[in-house]
């Protein structure tokens, strides 16, 4: 396959400014818990740690394709394009926010910006987007699907099922198995068979005879690269592709869960709490892929010290107006709440 | 201008209008399009209709993707016991979207099954599971017991924007009856007085319906006049034919091949008890199956599930006889 | 000697006496026993207490491989809804396991999940889905609602030679109760009496017990006696109970976390109807979730679920009052 | 690992005989279609055709060693040791039979003869087996579970979830995976990715970092070999493999489905019913497992053609009395309907 032309110098600053929009939006969360407690109700997932993932993963997308993550959502609508206001407002559950409230954190959408939704139960989006993918197929939109889902997903029957369908059916599809390393407490080694014999989780392709390829979830670039050529493949009719991206999770799994009104907010990372591994932890953030793409673009001089602080000057400027618009946002009102049920 | 025509045709013709009728009718499942010579295949062509994979949890997740991104799958599952291997699509998936996106995304769908085949089929194959899809706001669920229903029911679930389960009665499948040539939808929520009558009221869905209806005839040469009564939809579920009918008759009998707690039978105790209390002159009597798993041989078989002798008892019982 | 213990830890101490006592007994599921530092696996050891991966079908369909072979597994599955994703183990294997085989094979094994989680987790992790088990021949389902019960109930729970789905309520997981020490069994399909009382009868389970016995003691200010039961148990349902305190009020009010369709209420209803009609001196009232999924905003979760001034209203209502 | 011994002569006849109950057994089942319409209800289907593939596989047994079948489930117990005429009786619905009545063709179970029971739900009887191999480990009893599913079942996520925990958990036990060409009308073509893309389904146990091998399940000692090193893997503690055994259904995949009274039997095979493929059907059967291994022992006189004549004899003798025993035995009391609920 014809080498694809080099990303641009506004593509790269746009795909840095991306990573940081979404570490900060993340960061904000983070705060919210300790600054306003009660804002955020039930279950938050995070993004950070997987921001190089994500960017390099819809870096790669057409204008139309589709992004089918799970309940850990947040970075792609960023990227997307939906307004991180209104993300937010939906994730303090306001009238305001992407969903009216109706949603919260586990279950943004926003069509009109390529993000159909999501499923809070593991599994089950990946079924969704194999259909999304199948619409495109069966109303020739030329759409390519990325399904985004966890290392522990891949063990659910929905994976099995649907990734066997989608290769029978050469479905416009991209898998990305986001492999952070731990599903909640679980350190993939204790519930992957692969991992646990040492093989890569993208050996799963086998089972489906498709291309599976590992991939530096952390380097922005190598991603772009690895989901190009899946895009490719899948735009050319030949069917989905599974791409492991392995990356760390750096905050833990979600908020603390309690009973109200026993305030929550995130506790420390797993690997610490629960195995003690201090030093697996500092390794993860000494390899955080935004310092390793800003010291990439600030070495090869695409970006200067200075550009680079006036972005991220820029993006806490956003943030914290997107903060400032959701808790300013009324709530909906309570018999709203019997709206949507059918069509 | 209506058509004698078996009840597993009545829906096979739905479902080709329909797919005729909106290009975004797609048709899948397990066993069906094998080849070229197929004639939904040769009609429609192989993107339309497909062939699955036993493979419940992502031919049901698939359909709720396609279903929010603009088509309108038709899903044949073939016995309802499958979907619970998939329950969680059913259920906790495509009658939620809706909803948690703030009403941006619908997911118009049809999960066709077929159930109750008291035929033999023993322990996993001949249940009644449509309980589980009750009070599952954003879901339809609908249980045709005519030919003509079988008809119009399907042509108004595939016209549906939300998702309906389709659960059509293997017992009934190759029963004939008259059936609306052409358009023919009926509404979802509209019960239907499949027999009138002034003494007893009689609630009862799909293979039981037939059953009732015999056993109304049986009870009509001893001069015991009973209204039949089926909702054919259970979700939505019309309680006020049912209020109705109760203001005539005063006494309720409800027949249902499920056992008694996971009935419909139950659920429209529920309601009566609430609001047609004042209307009750007996003790609502029940014909459901009995507390056991379905065994495979016939005499056992027989024993646990309502037939009309039982339905007759019950309607004598009900007016003190 | 009771002594004052968390609804979370009175489980866990059943669990833990359970499997000291009967080393056939095992403990696994997602997120648990991750180290050796772990209590529980420093207790049991590995080989009893297993973490697994997200595979719901598999969990559940190896404890019912072995139970069926001479182990009693316990499967802690976290939240009820993830159940959905392999019903057919629940509803469809291990119930009807023993009565296919003539008897010669049980599956003594437990399904541990939480429930009803209202608090913000919207539309897929907040829901009673106990209904789907109601009329299950084979399958038993248990709903504590006090630190006692939750302890009395694991135990008989893991000495039953039957499947029992083992539902606990996730807002009650901090409350505190007494909890007898030492061996102490509930036994199944015996209801409770929470407050005995003399105008109206009121029927509630886990979370809506506590809701319930909130109503009554401000009912009690104004006069208003209300007896609340909780028949801890929904599968066997105890409707003896029910029935002797309906001798004595004639009405009944009947609260449930759950939609109405898919509430113990109605099952409870449907017994009464048939069985205790003549007691009723008034329509039974219902409490019960609004027929909308759960949204994730407050002031929308709490309009939809049933409180403490909705369940007052429906007992004054069922007074005339 | 050590060359294991050869099989004895007797041990050989053995085999055979039982390949031959096996086939005869499911002649009569279908004879009883015709010969007595409406003693068999419901839903059978038959092992003819996979006969090497059940005795190779079985042969290799412990005696305490179980299995764990699917509804298509005439042929393990026969060769188990369970009452052949208890089998008929249960498929024709007595009180004679194996489970008095309650279970039928498809719910055999026989625990005296290491046999626990069946699913007639694809891929759920792949869990119930893993979890009998749970049981071997927790209680050290020595045992390895023959797990025997179908290519169809090998899609369903029952069948993914259980491998990869088997393969973390290195339980004792063999899947064997019963590739016979078709699920009811589907050809594996149609609905395998691996197949589709010319792939052997035995690749499926690259996602599970376990041994997978292919297997002509038409050569009972190809069959007994394979199975023997998996059997030995197993037992060692060294976790599952994966056999795919290829051989095909010779009858349809069961009886017609008819609503009552339409009387049913078995129609032609699918492969001529539905796709026109008579030479298909006509090799498949020239390689008749049977035929071929009679003519292996006969060839290397192990069996002289007197002696398999009076085994042929023997055995249609021996299922003869079966039918009669099964058509004489009583019905269950419809009562009984009430017992075994609950334990
Ligand atoms: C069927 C089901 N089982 C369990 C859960 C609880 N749960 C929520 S997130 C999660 C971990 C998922 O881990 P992974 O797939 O690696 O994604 P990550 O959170 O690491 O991004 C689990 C077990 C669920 N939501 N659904
Ligand atoms: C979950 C589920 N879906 C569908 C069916 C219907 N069904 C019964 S047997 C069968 C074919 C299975 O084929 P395979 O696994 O190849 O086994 P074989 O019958 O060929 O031995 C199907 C689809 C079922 N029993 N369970
Ligand atoms: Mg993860
Ligand atoms: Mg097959």
């Amino acid at each position: 396959m014809e080498k694809r032309e080099a990303l641009s110098k506004e593509r790269l600053i746009w795909m840095y400014t991306q990573m940081l929009r979404i570490r900060e939006f993340e960061e904000r969360i983070k705060r919210t818990f300790i600054e306003h407690p009660g804002a955020i109700r039930g279950h938050s997932h995070l993004a950070d740690g997987a921001e190089a993932s994500i960017v390099g993963s819809l870096a790669t997308r057409n204008e139309t394709d589709l992004a089918m993550p799970t309940y850990r959502c947040h970075g792609y609508p960023i990227v997307l394009g939906s307004p991180a206001k209104k993300i937010m407002a939906e994730i303090y559950g306001r009238k305001d926010g992407l969903c009216q409230g109706y949603g919260g954190s586990m279950h943004l959408s926003d069509p009109a910006h390529h993000f159909p939704g999501t499923s809070g139960i593991i599994g089950q989006s990946i079924a969704h987007a194999t259909g999304a993918a199948l619409t495109a197929q069966v109303k020739k939109t030329g759409q390519v699907v990325y399904c985004f889902f966890g290392d522990g997903a891949s063990k659910q029957g929905a994976f099995h099922e649907s990734l066997n369908m989608a290769s029978v059916w050469k479905l416009p599809i991209v898998y990305i198995l986001e492999n952070n390393g731990y599903q909640v407490y679980t350190h993939v080694s204790l519930e992957d068979a692969n991992e646990a014999a040492g093989d890569p989780l993208s050996q799963k392709a086998q089972a489906y005879s498709i291309p599976g390829v590992t991939v530096d979830g952390t380097d922005v670039l190598k991603v772009y690269e690895a989901v190009s050529t899946a895009v490719e493949r899948a735009r050319a009719g030949r069917g989905p592709s599974l791409i492991e991206s392995k990356f760390y999770r750096f905050s833990a799994h979600g908020n603390a869960i309690t009973v109200p009104p026993v305030p929550t907010q995130f506790p420390e990372h797993e690997a610490i709490e629960t195995y003690g591994r201090k030093a697996e932890y500092a390794a993860a953030r000494a390899r955080d892929p935004i310092l390793q793409f800003r010291a990439k673009l600030t070495g090869n001089s695409t970006l200067s010290d200075e550009a680079a602080k006036k972005i991220e000057e820029g993006v806490r400027a956003e943030m914290e107006e997107v903060v400032q618009f959701a808790l300013k946002s009324p709530f909906p009102a309570p018999e709203d709440a019997l709206k949507y049920v059918y069509a | 201008m209506p058509r004698e025509m078996m009840y597993a045709e009545a829906m096979a013709t739905a479902l080709v209008e329909e797919m005729k009728r909106d290009s975004n009718v797609i048709f899948y499942g397990q066993n069906l399009g094998m080849t070229d010579r197929d004639p939904m295949v040769r009609q429609f062509g192989k993107e339309r209709v497909r062939i699955t994979p036993i493979s419940e949890t992502a031919e049901m997740g698939i359909a709720v993707g396609a279903a929010m991104t603009g088509l309108r799958p038709v899903v044949e599952l073939w016995m309802s016991e499958f979907m619970l291997v998939a329950m969680g699509q059913v259920l906790n998936e495509a009658p939620r979207i809706r909803y948690m996106t703030g009403g941006q995304v619908k997911v118009p769908l049809v999960f066709k099954a077929g159930y109750g085949f008291a035929a033999g089929w023993a322990g996993q194959h001949s249940n009644c599971i449509y309980h589980t899809m009750m009070g599952i706001p954003g879901l339809k669920v609908v249980l045709p017991a005519t030919p003509a229903d079988a008809k119009g029911l399907m042509a108004a679930a595939i016209r549906d924007d939300n998702p309906v389960v389709y659960l059509h009665h293997y017992m009934l499948t190759i029963d004939k009856g008259p059936v609306p040539d052409g358009e023919f939808v009926i509404p979802f929520g509209v019960a239907d007085i499949k027999r009138a009558g002034s003494d007893v009221t009689l609630v009862a869905t799909g293979w039981m319906v037939k059953h009732s209806l015999a056993a109304a005839e049986t009870l009509a040469k001893e001069g015991i006049s009973v209204e039949v009564i089926d909702p054919r939809t259970i979700a939505p579920l019309d309680v006020q034919t049912i209020l109705t009918s109760l203001k005539k008759t005063g006494r309720l009998v409800l027949v249902d091949q499920a056992t008694r707690h996971a009935s419909v039978s139950a659920i429209i105790a529920a309601e009566v008890v609430e609001h047609g209390f004042e209307l009750l002159k007996a003790p609502v009597k029940f014909v459901t199956a009995l507390d056991t798993s379905i065994p495979y041989s016939e005499p056992m078989e027989k024993f646990v599930l309502p037939d009309e002798a039982k339905i007759v008892r019950a309607v004598k019982a009900v007016l003190g006889k």
